[in-house]
């Protein structure tokens, strides 16, 4: 199982605040960002507004680059650039 | 000399005075005090705005506000370093974050308390939108912050 | 913007909460307020010391304070400025001075700040003296607050 | 008229805080720091607390050099170098 999470204007986009996947999915296992990532994107409308580079992604509240592993039971966080302060 | 972190991430208000009070007590080696404080601005981009409301994720945001306080240790010699962030719906002139820092001398206090503004405006995840009559708008980022963050690298 | 300068010599405390106050108080422009406060620290040269005898001359001092306030305000956009420095008698963990700028965004009353407090050491005709149990000692200036004061021209 | 002021260490060496000069005096002018110092300096054992270097001097309430120009009815300081904050 994967936790994913979305906050600020991510979350207001896509419409909720987070989604549990199991870890393998359709014979794919989601094992890093860039495959998570991809799998999101193949949701009506979600493409964009997961594109790389646009958002951040933590992993298990790490801030983790496209190639960084994601293991079975993680907490995988999407984010728009933080502005707090 | 007294080297403790006090980090509170809350929708309640904070009282400058105590904060102050607490990093003065039992520390007689340190000379220096600085606080920064963030208030609401009753302006964005030059026009007026009703207030904010501020959201966060609050597995990493103590994780990383943790993280950035050690850093400053690292770097700097200093004592007691209180960082408080409010969350939720804020109204202008309301107080947003306090960062205070002591150390022998005041340079330390000064570059670490600066230093964790800096850090936490860029790593730290927290989520602005200004609310007016014009509607609501999710704050974009600053490029001046990202450059002051690189800066301490 | 609230362009508001406060300096005060006085041999009585001063209360941080209440130069907050005033520092925010119609200020609705300012979304930095920065203080630094200086404590008289329990040892000198590693060596403890009873308390601090703070010597300035009167007329000077007034003129060199605004002074520097007001090249602060040349060098960035700041809001209220607030100086004050204590003389006389004073005992370890006694507030010395207290500086507090506010500005609209953070850099400048960081920099303000640092800047008033870099001049004030070397330009402000103020003079200490250690009070211990081996006599009493007038400090010598630092080089390092040389060399800072320097750094901003 | 100058007045003059000592402050700090020196004024504890000196063991007086101030002292009013006529402005002409031995038929010479204390018309510049220079000459100011240099008569005060005269005073048994003031030479050495008086070195230029060693104290700094401000006229009328701003820092001064030697060739300052000290004007009648001046206020003269000399004190060490300051130690405040």
């Amino acid at each position: 199982m994967i936790n994913v999470l979305f906050f600020g204007q991510l979350r207001e986009r896509l419409g909720q605040d987070s989604m549990t996947l199991e870890y393998k999915v359709d014979g794919q296992q989601l094992d890093t960002v860039k495959a998570l990532r991809s799998y999101l994107q193949l949701r009506p409308g979600w493409h964009e507004w997961l594109e790389e580079g646009s958002v951040l992604v933590a992993v298990n509240q790490d801030m983790s680059a496209e190639d960084a592993a994601i293991l079975d039971g993680a907490e995988v966080a999407f984010f728009p650039p933080v502005t707090g302060g | 000399m007294k080297c403790m972190n006090r980090i509170l991430v809350q929708s309640a208000d904070f009282c400058l005075a105590h904060e102050y009070q607490l990093l003065r007590t039992d520390n007689p080696q340190d000379g220096a005090i600085v606080t920064f404080t963030g208030l609401v601005r009753d302006m964005a981009q030059d026009l007026p705005i009703n207030g904010l409301y501020l959201e966060h994720y609050p597995a990493m945001t103590a994780k990383v506000l943790g993280n950035i306080v050690e850093q400053a240790r690292t770097k700097w010699s200093i004592g007691g370093a209180t960082l408080i962030h409010r969350i939720g719906h804020l109204t202008p002139a309301e107080q947003i974050v306090f960062v205070g820092v002591t150390s022998q001398h005041r340079e330390a206090a000064y570059l670490a308390n600066m230093f964790i503004m800096d850090y936490l405006k860029t790593q730290a995840p927290f989520w602005k939108k200004e609310l007016s009559e014009r509607g609501d708008k999710w704050v974009e980022p600053k490029v001046s912050d990202q450059i002051k963050s690189d800066h301490w690298e």
